[in-house]
Order: structure tokens, then C-alpha cells, then sequence
């Protein structure tokens, strides 16, 4: 067990490397001024190096691990992306530094936007939003700026399918709105019969994903929008699964007004242990007025940002600044890696894999939730018949996949499909990978029949067993006390350091 | 095919075991009308050599020598150990901890971080990250209205004080929410908000006041003076802080006579590179009574079933893919490995590395401004006590002198006059631990001749 | 005290377990005498910000931006994952694979890179690695006389179309052992070794004969008909390759009737930054028949006790830590993390990559050759096939001309008047695939206008 | 198991961002050219990443792990050395760019030649030597050079204690001397009568290492010098252990003409796995005509290289350029980063560290090997005892401290202590990993009593057990062999990629 880098720590202890000299007497108010030192670890350089090593070598990844979380597309991220982002040049770009001398940073924004309208068919990007969610808050925002700024004050629905992502009801709600959820057909579309009575004068718009979250590309699309459309909504595209489709359809095509995409899914910058990500939004004519500031247009053989004072409509401002433009140069020295062949050679892959992954599996004995259908770039497997036999779960199974030296899919989402597993494969994994995977899952499966408790005990190659839920969120314990820990953080006057 | 492992061989034995002739068939539910023929505006591929060479020459581009800017964004000096670290594949590739067992690593990294947040902000309880200070400061007005149910008008008072994109972007996030701000005057001579224009929102109704600190101008706030104004007036007080500053400055949940209820702010000074605005990430903590309206991911103790120590999600009822439109907020994906960097960050420094690198700051920019007292017709605006930014006054026009320093390498600070208008030829400056007095000299010796090439033309 | 973890009650409390009472006490049995008091000549110490000042300061002064020289270290495009794999903390700051256990990484990689060198130079045995090329060569040749014991003179023969800083690092490394070099003269007009010169040596008790391929001239050599002529006349045959040419050129196992018996080289161009000549890695490997002659360290397969397939040193009985003064060599710390850097590169470009760069740096120098002969009174010296570079004639100083270019940023190439003087005004240049179309335009230019310049003033 | 790199690809598989174009017909001579492509691997650029990621978590590393090992200085290495030594300007500076275009990097090389003259008490410094070995080999050749220089040849002895490195005699014979082995006395430092017994007109010199590799410092380190000397032989001091009196004593004051210096060791560069490393030698007065080429002068306020063109007498060269700049950049930065209180305090600590762990692991059982002297940086245990009691070897020892998560110390070294351990933790531990080591020790100490055979299994936590030595060296393996692996290694025409 690696202790906290607090416990590590000692009083007086410091990494001398960066403790710069003392200042003397500063003209500050005393009461403006700490009179304990915060409790910070008190560590050596050593420490903390040896520290977070080897915590990090306690996390699955993608460097480690084939990572098949469905609907986060985990695929490859070249490390030249982040070399190339960290250039001084670019690393220490202050956001606001004149245009005169940002040239360079704005002719890749620029080239960006442009990218990302091709590969969308919507008429305008902008990139300020800081992920998938603020993406679709962005989005959401525009529509409901459109209905106002046309007089329409009634308009706060959104249709949701019941499938959807969290953030998608999340973000309607944070937009003042509220949501009507549509259901999903057996095939795994959704009802458009639903969707006709719930549509009105008080239809705000629409989110969707497409392919949806369910692994299946939406075949009503077209009736959809014009259900949508002919009721006076608009239509949300949910980003989320461009990888599936990236050079094969263009959601502007499909009738979408506005979507997001999550570069840090279909173009491969890191999810960092959570993030950061970013969702930048293109529009279509009717919603550019909207767009968030600010972006970049070219004047000449110049780059100029513009922003509220030029577009007086915009729904303003989602970040302090621009975004987080170190992941947009990510994304945009990745597009440029695969270039426009490289587009559909994506969607074409990933969907290859899914299917082929979608079909070993079923015909090792594991029931698809839809199994008449197509895998996008992701599938849905559904062991309601195993957890019912031999009383093991969704979870369990993710556990013992674990051991097998793979992260579990996404388990439990969509919501509607019972004691599910959201399968994707990505890319950019080999057929010997996906083979390894079949293999380890028939090895499961066969053993829930053989002894479920070992599944039922699993992990036990991990750093840690199963861990307590319940107790941390019963007995929360969000932080270390320094209670624990004699002697630390009782360094009493700053002052004397 | 760059990234993509498959051989002609495979693709065929993956179609045969599918049972397709081509990879085109497994797109045939799409509806063929919508098949798109090429994707026009996507150049070529270049290999990664190519590209190399087209990015750095971009770079080389932007690089500048010399920058005395801030406003919300700060160059400090990054021990090379942060980012050889964080950028270790096994955290910069790997995703949000959903399996807890596989991910004890990113978990302890940001338990780590809650604890280091709540003890610099003096608060019980910090979430996981936010995207940046801005959304944090919308978060946290979201947050203050949910909890003080107190009041009914939603009302939040913010400060002119505060960085003018903040407000805006809180009104982008909150406008729909029927969230109104309403913004506070500051005081001309001390650039501090105006106590007496504060003391007229007594008898109303305000359901949270945003306390910045330091605020746009550099200016420390009355920040006691303020939370027992909110404390008197059933208004919840949110402070807006910078987290280098707090390694020297009273934490918010010491100010006023038991605390504000809620701190956040940018994280960016806490190791993260400039990199032109993001990825950064907000911080938000709070007291332990507010935890359930906390938005975002949090990370807490716990044992294993044998007992051992480990970390996992915790409270997740609160979020948005459990609660779905009733969650605390939208977000899901944050900042996590910015999250990452801040902690092996404030690990190196340490408590006493911290606090000398505010000292510094705070002493650097006190002699920035002596430097440019100095030169004749250049005056600091405001009175109040600084941190580490100041605003001065130019006797030209600040844009020309902006444009005639960065044509020598410098950028000489913020303008403030698309910002604040009533402050005139307003130039925000901010000096760092990263500036040596020699710098302060080439600055100065360059302002004053930026003035004279500006008076002259 | 930077990374140094004691406290002061850890110091007390370390001194009193002892049972001294102060550090110097523990310094005690060194003669009085000798203590030197202070150290003269050592700054005060620096923060680690100071020095990352100081170090970008100087480091931005020796930045160029076009580079035409070779000569033994060339500028390749090294792709981003070599690096920031190679830098992981644990190949970085761990030591030989002493303990096999507890180095299972290292040991696979040097395992993995054993095989690729093998394969690349066609012959069995790869060791894990050397110095750098010039020493690999003196080893070469050290082994070479153990290996042939039927010749008694140690007479070994270097063409003068060998790096003459390789020669002179064989006559340091090998003098002493009373090896006795003899220059074989190049044929003027090919750039290759003089075959009739070769043949003077028939009948005379050679050991060994050194084959560059390519040589300093960047020509290709007559392999085939000197390492026959070297069977025919019981002398020892060591190749000295360039590796990245090996994707493209025969392999030495395959010269001749039967290839060489030794292969060398200099590693650099496998992923290694040019920095200033080092750190980079020689490259040695044999016929099976001679392993027990190979210096360095080696790297077997085997299995654990319970069969598991595993890595270890082997063969260390040749080494000095074993059988000391009768060891194949003095060598013990090698260049391992530039091995780990090597074997990253030749994963990541593969056979096909491999193949390509050498066939793009061919194309460009012979692109190069052809936009100088363009220019009047410059002129290539020799007609033998080359690789990737080519040796020009000047019609005017070289070293003025390269002082001109050098102000321009360009570095043009490398003078081969103190190695040469025979050459005349002679510069050898190289470019290698980092090198686009635009720049051997824009280098012919710059050189036209500088060779009118020198010859102007 | 992580499989082979060779045993992931696949024919035809790439990392196509590497993957430049075809260029068309070369004018090459066939004969020159290969028929089959090199056996490379052929993987993606994700099998690349993953497999060196999974492989690098095999390691024990400073970064992760205590690492004890005598003799190596396995010190913590400041990630900032790494960081400054690879801007792009040092990083892309070619080894023959001219003076004009390279004072930044000549700057730190000449100061950093004048910080080793300081550091050592020698006047003139050459850095090219690009390990200790060959630092040994250029200091050797220089005192035979000497020699022949005042017209003595018959001067080809070296004096070698007993104790010394193999690297020492190993070097001896390269330069083509013969080794004259010097006892050791039982109090560990060496025996004068032997010394004046072995000196006379065949010899060249001496080398020795003080503090010796038996941890101990050479006492008689005057007189010895005065038996040399006196013999008109040359004094050679091997710097490996300089860590241990960096800034306490001077080897020039000891009378040493000729020092070589592991930068890797004291000055912190990283072992990376096996090197590079760093010899760089300096010499005295006596010994400066002979110094390897190239060094760095100064004129004026400029740089400029010096060669054997001025310096005729030189030895010559001992690297194609100057050696392992990059090696010698991150020793600059180090010694800028401890100043000059920085350096005693490493001798101070590395040996408050080293006494303390004797001292502790004398009270918890364990026999010195020289329990009459201060420990130096490291110090010499035997198991003597345990191994004849228990049958617990220094090697299962140095193996059951693998399965506590310590790196073993040195073992076997030096070879006139039986079953002994040289220990040498260095400055940069703190007590608390001292005191977990000695408890480890001390468990395993307990464990040789109470069941040896525990011991005599381990390690059973690392990636392998106990691996095969016999097999490795009898059947030999040295490479991948194709055969292995059907279907890879057959491109036929690499003409037609
Ligand atoms: C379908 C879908 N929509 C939206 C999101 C939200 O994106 P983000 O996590 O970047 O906020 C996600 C990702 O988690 C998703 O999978
Ligand atoms: C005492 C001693 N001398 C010499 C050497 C040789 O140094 P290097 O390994 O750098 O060649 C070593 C290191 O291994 C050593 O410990």
C-alpha cells in the first residue's frame, strides 16, 4: 500500500530545489495574512517522484491496457500530440497576448474550426466549450437564445430518449428547461409515435446521438427531424459518438442545428484521469448568431479573434479565456496526422472491430441487446440471463475482466437495457487484442457456470479487493486529517520560516 | 495507416467472421442518402515528421522574451518533475476512475489534491475539479442558490472588481436559471469594492455575494469586513481566490468570523503552463454542510473487503449520470490531469515553497511599481495593498505602447480599456517569481521609450 | 536543502543512534591534513527556476535553423513516443540489470535490441551495446586480433576513407597494445578505397582490414571485392556501418562470399539526438563462433524455476567484474537508456519506415548534389555512388563561406580541409529526410550568394 | 508475460505516422542493395507505446524503489537535469557546429570542466571520457605516456589492491600493463609492507579508490603516496566513490596525479539502465600535456575548442566528438543546483546515512565486515556466519529483499569478503526508508533462522522467480529467431513496399 504523500512528509522537510530565498518584511496587513502555514506535505523531491510514480503504476490505461469503455472511445493517443502542444512556443502562449504576436497558435484555431465544420457539415465552430457537457449547455443555450430572440418565451422543452447520455437531461435542466424523455423501441430506435405526441409549441428541441448510446445507428433519422423541425424544435446533436461515422455521414446533413463534438473521444487527445477534454460546437445557418466567444477569423492573411462586440448575439462566454486550447492543438495535430483519408479510415475501423467483437462474442454465448442489428462502434451485451442462472452481474463481470488484465467496458449504461455492458473497442486496437478479449470473456462466462463465486470474489489481482461503497459514502472521507499524523502542519508562524 | 493496426489480412478475416463482403456493408443501416462522398477542407496526411516541423515553426512564431501580463492567467516557474510525471501514459491516458480497483492511482492522486485544496482554501470539502475558474465561479453561484433557500430572489451580487470575463461567463451558464447578478461599484481611490455601495443591498433580498481575492486590479478586498456583511445579512458569501496568494493571504474560512461557505477559483497557478487560456481547472470547495450540493466528482476513503485502504467515487447520487436532470450539475469530464499536475505541484513546494513564491510575487510586482513611479507621467491608479498586479496609468495611449513593446519582445501587461473605460489609459501589470530585477529594468527602460516613440509619432 | 530529505531532528536523532555528536565526527579518520576547507571555484547554488533561466538562455543561443552536416552525426526526425517512453523513470534512474528479478524490463529490451542489430547487420550476435561508434571500431579490432590468431603482427588496415577521428580514437584506445595501424589511400577520383593499394598488402601478414560502407565521403565502398579479398588472405573483415543505411544497403553478413565476421557502427542515427556528439551508442555483433571474444555486456533467454521465460546477463565471464585484467574489455557502465531510446525507434519505424528514411536521405542528397552543381565553379569531387552525403568543391575559401552561411543560420556542411588538406576547398554535406524540397532551394541560394560574397571581399 | 516486440507484429502491420512516401527509382547498384528487409518488428504505434509501457513497469528503478547498490551511487536524479539538457538548443546542436553558433553549450562545458578542477584539487580537466572505465583507460595511457615521454619504458606494473573494481586490472591490461595485486589488511586498508615490496622500476603507478570499495577510508593514503612517488611511479584515483568526500578532502591535496570522475555517480546523472555515463578525468600538473582531446579554453570572452594540433602530446581522442555531452549537461546542472554548500552536504549526508545503517544493522544481528571503522558513503556486510549456519547466501538474501520492495545492495563485491552486501543508500533517502530497510533486514535475518528455505525461494513477487543462470550461458539465446514466428521476416522484394 502506498501511503498518502502527507504521511511521507515530516515537519521541516522541503524539495530544496524550489524554495526561493526569504523576502524580508512585506507592507501587507496582518490580517490579510495567513498565520498558519496551509497543510501541504512536507516532502523531499525524491518523494514526491518516487511517490507518483508509483501511484501511477496502480492505473489501468490506455498505454497499459486494452480499455474498451463504451461511449468514451479510449483509443490511442499519440504522443506527438502532446509534444508538439508543449512547444514553448505554444506552452507559454499568455491568453491574451496580441494578436501580432499569436499568429501562429490563431492559423491552427483557425484551421481547426475549419476542420471540424468539414467533418460535421455545420457552417460555423466554435471551440471555447471545456468538454462534451458544456458542449451540449453551449448548444442547449443557442436554442433556447434562437426561440427567444424569435419572440418565442414558451419554448422549454427538450426531448430526451431515454437512452441518453446523463448530461444530456443534466444539461436541459441547467439551461432552465425542462425534459419530456422519449423511449426506445425493442430494435433500439426510438418511437417516433412517442416522439409525434411529444412535440408542441412548447418544444424547445431535441438531443440526440447518432449512433446512439445503445451501439446502433438511429434509421428514422430523417422522419425525426422532420417531426422535430415541423413542430418548430431544433435539433441537438450529441457528439459523443462521431467515431463511428467520422467521413461517412455529416450531421448537418442529417437535419442537425447545432452539435458538439468531444475531441477527446474521436480525436484521441488523453482523458487524463477525467479530463480534460473539449466539446466544441458547430452550428448551422440559424444558430450562428449564438455561437460562444470567441473565435477566429481570417482578415486578409491575418488571424483576428472576434467576439461580443462584433457578435452582438452570442450567448456569450463558457470560459475564462478561449477554452482549453492546449487540447484543441491536440485534436488538431491529430486531424492533421490522419488527414482527410485518414476521416473515414476511422469510422471504418472502429465499426470493423465493434462487429467482429459483437459477433465472437455472441457466437461464444453472450446475448446482444439488440441482436438484429449493426454494431456501430460500439455494441451493448446484455447478461440479465447469466446474473439471473447464476446470480452474476454486469458487475462482477467487469470485476473479473480485471484480472484478465483488461479495464471492464462501460457497465450499467444505457440504463434501459438491464445488467448491461457498453462494448468499445475503438480503432486502434489489433485483432490479436480483441481476440485476447474474446477470449478472457468466454473464460468468464464459462465460469460463472463452473464457480460464480470466484467471478463474485473478483478482483483479486489489483491493488486493491472490491471496495466499500456504501461505507464511503456513509462514513465520508474526503480528504486526510492531519489528526492522523502527529507533529505536520503545525508550523505556527509563517512568519519564521 | 497511421494508428490503426490492422493488415490486409486481418480486415478479410474480420469481414469473413462478421460475414460481409466489405467494411462498406456494415454501415448499410444509415440510410443511403446520407452517405457523405469525401470530406472537403481536410488536407492531406502528413507524417509526423512533417508536422513536426509545421508546428514548431508555428511556435517559433509565438515565442515572446519577456511578459508582464496576468488578468487572471499567470506565468510561474513549473518544476521540470510535474509534467515528466503527469504526462505518464498510465495517467494521461487513462480515464475517469470508474473502476475504482483499476484506478487507485488517479483516486489517491485526487484525494490528495481535496485535502491539499481544503486546507489552502481553510474549507472541509473540495471536489475533483471543475474546467476552469470561471465555470467554477458559475458552479459555485449555482451551488450558493441551491443551498440558501433562505432567500428567494436570486440575487447574487458580484463586484466590478471581479475579471469581467468571469461575470461573463456567469451570466452565459446562469442566465437561464433566472440567476441575477447584480454588479457592485468599486471605489475609485483604492480600487476595492465600495463598502458603502454594499451597505445599500442591506434590506434586500441577495441570496450570495462573490468576494474576490485578490480581485481584477491586484487590490486586496475588506474580505473580513465583507463576509460579516453576508453574515449579517443572510447572504452567502462566496470567495474567489487565487491559490498561489492563499499560500500567503488568510484562507477564506477564516475570513469574516467563521468563514464564507464556499471558495473557488483558477487553478492555473498551481504548476499548469499558460498554453493560451486551458486546459486549466477550477478549484470549489466548501463546508461539509453543502457537500450534497457540491457539483462534480469527489473522491473518498474507504476500505476493501479485506479491509486495506483504497480510494473510490463517492456521492455519485449528486451527478449527472446517476440523477440525470435532478444532478448538481451537468459536468463529467473535468480537468483531471491538470488535477494531477497541481498536486505533484504543491507537493514539490511544499508549505514554506508556496508561501515564498507568493512572497516573491508580491515583492517582485511592489518593485515593478517603483520602477515605473519612476517614469515621468506613469502613475499606479489605485491605493490599496496589492498582491501581485497592479494597474498604472499611461500618458499615451496604452495600445500603441502595447504594440510598440511586443515588436521588441515584450508584452508589457493587460490594456484596461475595453474593460474599465472610466479608468483611461489603464495598463494592468503583474510581475511573478519568474522576474529578475534586471527584467524590471529592461521593462522599465523599454516603457519609457515606448512613451517617448508614442508622444513623438 | 535540495534532495536532501533530513531534517534537523532526523540529523540529531540519526547522529545520537551513532553515538557521535556532530557530522564531522563521522569524517574522523581522515588524516587532518587533508580537510580542505571550502571549494573555490563553485557558484552558490541555484533554484531549479534560476537554472531553468539560465540553461534557456544559452541553449536559445546555439539554436540553428538549417543543418547540412554529417560526418558521423546526422539529423533524423525522432518520433515522439522514443522519448518520452525511453525517459519513464524506470529506464531513466535504473542501473544495469544486476538483480535479472527485479530488471525483467531492461533486460527484454536489451534482448529485443540484440535481435534488431543482429538483424540489421545480418550476423548472430549483438552485444548491448558500446560507447559510441569510434570505440566500438578499437573494440572491433581488439577483438579481432584475439579472434585471428593465425596473423601475429597485429597489423590491421584502415582505409584513409575512414572518419580520421575514428582513427584516431582506435590508435588512443589501442596503442598500448601494440596493434599497428596502416592508412590504405583512396583512388581520387571514385572517393572509394584503392583497390591496387589493397592488393600491395596480399602477401603481406595482415589481422584485420576495417570496411566502412558508407564512408566519410558518404561513398559507397566496394564491399564485396574487400571482404573476398580479405578471405582470400586470412585477414579479419570488420564492417563499420551506418545503421539507418542498413535499411537499405546489403547487410554486411551477406558481403563478400560469406559476410564479415565483425560489424560496427555508430547507434546515433537510431533515434539519438544529435547533442553535441553524445550521449550515443556503438553497435557491435559477430559470427555466434566469436561470442566469447565480444566485450560488453549480453543478454540471454531463459526460464525461472517454475519455467516461466525470462532475461538475464549471461556470458559474464568475459567481463572485467568477473575475470578482471583477462576480460574481453575494461567496459562496464554502457549506454543503456540510449539502447531503450534505439529499440523504440526501430519498433516504431519497422522494417518498411526504416527503409524509407534511408531511401528519402538518399534522394535528397543526390537532389542536393544536383541544385549545387547548378552553381557556378562548385563542383562534386567524387563519382563513386554515395548514400547520404557528397563531398563539394568551392571556388573560394570554405571556411569563409561557412562563416557566412553560419551568420545566416545555415550550418552548410563540414570543411574537409584539416582532414584533407589534399581535397583542396572541399566541404562534405548531408541531408538526410528532415530536409524539404524549400530547403535545398532556399541552402543553394544562401550558398550562390555567399560564395559571391567571399569572393568579393 | 509480456510477449516479444517481434511477437506483436504482424507482416504488413506499421506505426503509419512513421511511414514516409515512396520515393521512385534510386540509381543504386543492385549488389549493394538488400533483397529482404532487416527482421523489425512490425507493429502498430499503439503495440509500441503499450508494450515498452508494460515492460518499463518490470523494472526497479531510483524513481520507484530504494536502491541500494554499493559502489553505483544510486542517488535520486533531478528531473530538471533531463529537462534542461534536452532543449532544443543543446539537444539539436551537431558535435561539429562551429564556435560561433555554440558559446551557450561551450559555456557550461567550460564551467563545468573548472567545477570538476575545483571539486577534485587537479588543474586541467578533460571531459571526454564517456564512462569510468574509460576514464580509467585515458588516465592509464596517460601515465605510460609519461613515462615513454621521459624516456622510461620498462615502467608497465600497475598497483591494484585487492578490493578494486574489476574495471581497474581490467584497464591495466587494455593499456598494456601488467597487474601487480596489492593486499588488504584485515582492518581493510591496504598492506604499506606489501606496497613497498611490489614498487620498483617497473612500476607505472597506482590505482586506488578512497575511500576503497570496502567502504572504509585509506588512512595511510600519505604514506602510500610517498612509496609510489618515491618509486617514481604515478598515483590514480579512482572517482567512483568521490561522492563520499565530495567537498570534505581533495584528491589532488592527497597527492593523487590523475583522477577520473563518475558524473553518473556523484554528480547524479542517470545509470538509464545500464549508461551512459560519464569519466571525465583530471590531471595534475604533471599529467596535463598528455589529457585527451578536445577540451574547451578560453580567449577573451570567447569559447574555442582546443585539439592535439595545440596539444601535441595529448593521448588523442577517446570518442568520435567530445563524449557524452548530454550526460555532462545534466552534471552542469546538478552542481549549479547544490552550489557550493551543496556539495560537502552530499558527503555529509551520504555518510550519515551509511553509518547509521551500519550502526543499525549491527544492533539488529548483522557482522561488519570492518566493525572497527566508520562506514564511508557504503559499507560491507558478511553473511558468513548466516551462510554457514543457515545456508542463507548473500544471493537469496539480496533476493528475499526484492520481495520487500528494495533493490538488493551490491553482492559479492568486493571479492575478498565472503558473502558479503556493499550497501550504500545515499544522501537522498530519508530515515524513514533506512528504518523500513532495516526492518526488512532484519525480518529477513529472523526468517533465515526460523524457515531458510523461504529465503532460499525468493523472490516470489517479481515477474519472474529466480531465473536459470547455467541454462542462459549453456544455451545460449541471444536473439529472437524468426523461425520462432511464422509469417514475419518474409517481405521478399523490398523494392515493392
Ligand atoms: C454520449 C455522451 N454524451 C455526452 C458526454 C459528455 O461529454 P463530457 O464527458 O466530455 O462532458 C459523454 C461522455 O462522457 C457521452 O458519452
Ligand atoms: C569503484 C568503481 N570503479 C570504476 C567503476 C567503473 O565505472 P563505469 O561503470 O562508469 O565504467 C565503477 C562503477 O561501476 C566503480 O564502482
Amino acid at each position: 500500500m502506498e501511503p498518502l504523500i502527507f504521511q511521507l512528509g515530516k515537519k521541516g522537510r522541503t524539495a530544496g530545489a524550489h524554495l526561493l530565498e526569504g523576502v524580508g518584511e512585506m507592507e501587507l496587513p496582518n490580517n490579510a495574512l495567513r498565520d498558519k502555514l496551509p497543510l501541504l506535505p512536507e516532502v523531499s523531491e525524491l518523494d514526491v517522484v518516487r511517490h507518483y510514480t508509483r501511484l501511477s503504476q496502480k492505473n489501468f490505461s490506455i498505454d497499459t491496457h486494452f480499455y474498451p469503455l463504451g461511449s468514451c472511445t479510449m483509443k490511442y493517443n499519440p504522443r506527438a500530440c502532446n509534444t508538439f502542444a508543449m512547444l514553448a512556443g505554444f506552452r507559454d502562449r499568455h491568453p491574451l497576448a496580441p494578436e501580432m504576436v499569436s499568429q501562429g497558435f490563431m492559423k491552427c484555431m483557425f484551421e481547426l474550426q475549419e476542420m471540424l465544420k468539414a467533418v460535421t457539415g455545420m457552417s460555423a465552430v466554435s471551440l471555447t466549450p471545456m468538454a462534451g457537457a458544456q458542449g451540449e449547455l453551449a448548444g442547449v443555450t443557442m436554442i433556447r437564445a434562437y426561440h427567444l430572440d424569435h419572440g418565442d418565451d414558451t419554448r422549454t422543452e427538450i426531448i430526451v430518449p431515454d437512452a441518453a447520455h446523463g448530461t444530456n437531461p443534466a444539461t436541459a435542466k441547467m439551461c432552465g428547461c425542462s425534459v419530456r424523455e422519449l423511449p426506445t423501441q425493442p430494435d433500439g430506435d426510438v418511437d417516433l409515435v412517442a416522439l409525434e405526441a411529444l412535440v408542441g409549441p412548447k418544444t424547445a428541441g431535441i438531443m440526440l446521438t447518432n449512433p446512439s448510446t445503445l451501439g446502433v445507428f438511429e434509421r428514422n433519422i430523417k422522419a425525426i427531424q422532420e417531426i422535430v423541425h415541423g413542430a418548430g424544435g431544433l435539433l441537438y446533436y450529441d457528439g459523443a459518438n462521431l467515431n463511428a461515422i467520422l467521413g461517412k455521414v455529416l450531421p448537418g446533413d442529417m437535419g442537425f442545428d447545432v452539435i458538439h463534438i468531444n475531441l477527446h473521444k474521436t480525436f484521441s487527445t488523453p482523458h487524463g484521469g477525467g479530463g480534460p477534454g473539449s466539446g466544441a460546437v458547430g452550428v448551422g445557418d440559424t444558430l450562428k448568431p449564438y455561437l460562444p466567444v470567441p473565435f477566429i477569423a481570417r482578415q486578409g492573411s491575418n488571424y483576428v479573434w472576434e467576439d461580443s462586440s462584433v457578435h452582438s448575439k452570442s450567448i456569450g462566454r463558457l470560459s475564462a479565456f478561449m477554452g482549453n486550447a492546449g487540447v484543441l492543438l491536440r485534436a488538431y495535430v491529430y486531424m492533421r496526422l490522419l488527414g482527410e483519408s485518414g476521416m473515414s479510415r476511422v469510422a471504418n475501423y472502429a465499426t470493423l472491430n465493434a462487429n467482429y467483437l459483437m459477433e465472437k462474442l455472441k457466437s461464444v454465448g453472450f446475448d446482444l441487446a439488440f441482436p438484429s442489428r449493426r454494431a456501430s462502434h460500439e455494441f451493448v451485451l446484455t447478461l440479465k440471463r447469466q446474473a439471473k442462472e447464476s446470480g452474476v452481474t454486469a458487475m462482477d463481470f467487469s470485476k473479473a475482466l480485471l484480472d484478465e488484465g483488461f479495464h471492464a467496458p462501460t457497465a450499467y449504461f444505457p440504463l434501459l437495457i438491464p445488467e448491461c455492458l457498453l462494448i468499445e473497442p475503438t480503432e486502434t486496437e489489433s485483432k490479436e487484442t480483441l481476440d485476447q478479449f474474446i477470449a478472457a470473456m468466454a473464460k468468464i462466462l464459462e465460469e460463472t457456470q463452473r464457480d460464480p463465486q470466484a467471478i463474485k470474489d473478483a478482483p483479486v489481482s489489483t491493488p486493491v479487493r472490491r471496495l466499500d461503497e456504501v461505507r464511503a459514502a456513509r462514513q465520508l472521507n474526503v480528504r486526510y486529517s492531519y489528526q492522523d499524523h502527529e507533529g505536520l502542519g503545525e508550523i505556527e508562524d509563517p512568519r519564521s520560516l | 495507416m497511421p494508428f490503426i493496426p490492422h493488415t490486409e489480412s486481418d480486415t478479410q478475416a474480420m469481414l469473413r467472421d462478421i460475414g460481409v463482403e466489405n467494411i462498406e456493408e456494415l454501415f448499410d443501416e444509415i440510410p443511403s442518402e446520407f452517405h457523405c462522398l469525401g470530406l472537403k477542407g481536410i488536407p492531406k496526411a502528413l507524417t509526423e515528421f512533417q508536422l513536426a516541423r509545421l508546428m514548431r515553426e508555428r511556435s517559433a512564431k509565438d515565442q515572446i522574451k519577456l511578459s508582464f501580463m496576468g488578468a487572471g492567467a499567470y506565468e510561474h516557474h513549473i518544476p521540470a518533475a510535474v509534467w515528466e510525471i503527469a504526462t505518464r501514459g498510465e495517467y494521461y491516458s487513462a480515464y475517469t476512475p470508474y473502476q475504482a480497483e483499476a484506478s487507485q492511482g488517479t483516486l489517491q492522486v485526487i484525494y490528495e489534491y481535496q485535502t491539499m485544496i481544503a486546507s489552502l482554501t481553510g474549507l472541509d470539502v473540495s471536489n475533483a475539479s471543475l474546467y476552469d475558474g470561471a465555470s467554477a465561479l458559475a458552479e459555485a453561484i449555482l451551488m450558493a442558490v441551491r443551498i440558501n433557500r433562505k432567500s428567494r430572489s436570486k440575487r447574487v451580487l458580484i463586484p466590478k472588481t471581479v475579471h469581467p470575463f468571469y461575470v461573463d461567463v456567469v451570466g452565459s451558464i446562469t442566465r437561464n436559471q433566472g440567476i441575477k447578478i447584480v454588479q457592485l461599484p468599486y471605489d475609485n481611490e483604492t480600487g476595492q469594492v465600495s463598502l458603502s455601495a454594499l451597505d445599500a443591498y442591506s434590506h434586500e433580498d441577495i441570496t450570495a455575494i462573490v468576494i474576490p481575492q485578490t480581485n481584477v486590479f491586484g487590490v486586496l478586498e475588506e474580505v473580513h469586513t465583507i463576509t460579516q456583511w453576508a453574515v449579517d445579512h443572510d447572504v452567502l458569501a462566496i470567495a474567489l481566490v487565487n491559490p498561489v496568494a492563499l499560500g500567503l493571504l488568510k484562507p477564506p474560512g477564516e475570513w469574516g468570523p467563521d468563514g464564507v461557505a464556499i471558495a473557488c477559483g483558477e487553478g492555473q497557478p498551481l504548476g499548469i503552463p499558460l498554453s493560451s487560456g486551458g486546459p486549466y481547472f477550477g478549484f470549489l470547495s466548501c463546508r461539509e454542510a453543502f457537500v450534497r450540493q457540491l457539483p462534480g466528482r469527489l473522491v473518498g476513503r474507504t476500505t476493501d473487503l479485506e479491509g486495506t485502504q483504497g480510494f473510490t467515487l463517492t456521492l455519485q447520487a449528486r451527478e449527472q449520470h446517476i440523477r440525470r436532470s435532478r444532478a448538481t450539475s451537468n459536468i463529467c469530464t473535468n480537468q483531471g490531469l491538470m488535477v494531477t499536475a497541481a498536486t505533484i505541484y504543491m507537493s514539490l513546494l511544499g508549505p514554506r515553497g508556496l508561501r515564498r513564491v507568493a512572497e516573491h510575487c508580491h515583492v517582485k510586482t511592489r518593485d515593478l511599481v517603483s520602477v515605473m513611479n519612476g517614469i515621468d507621467g506613469v502613475d499606479e491608479v489605485f491605493t490599496g495593498k496589492r498582491f501581485h498586479e497592479a494597474v498604472l496609468r499611461l500618458p499615451v495611449s496604452v495600445e500603441a505602447v502595447l504594440n510598440v513593446l511586443s515588436e521588441w519582445g515584450i508584452l508589457g501587461g493587460v490594456p484596461l480599456s475595453s474593460w474599465y473605460p472610466e479608468l483611461g489609459e489603464a495598463l494592468l501589470v503583474c510581475a511573478t517569481e519568474t522576474k529578475s530585477d534586471d527584467d524590471l529594468k529592461i521593462y522599465g527602460q523599454a516603457l519609457r521609450a515606448a512613451i517617448d516613440q508614442v508622444s513623438e509619432a
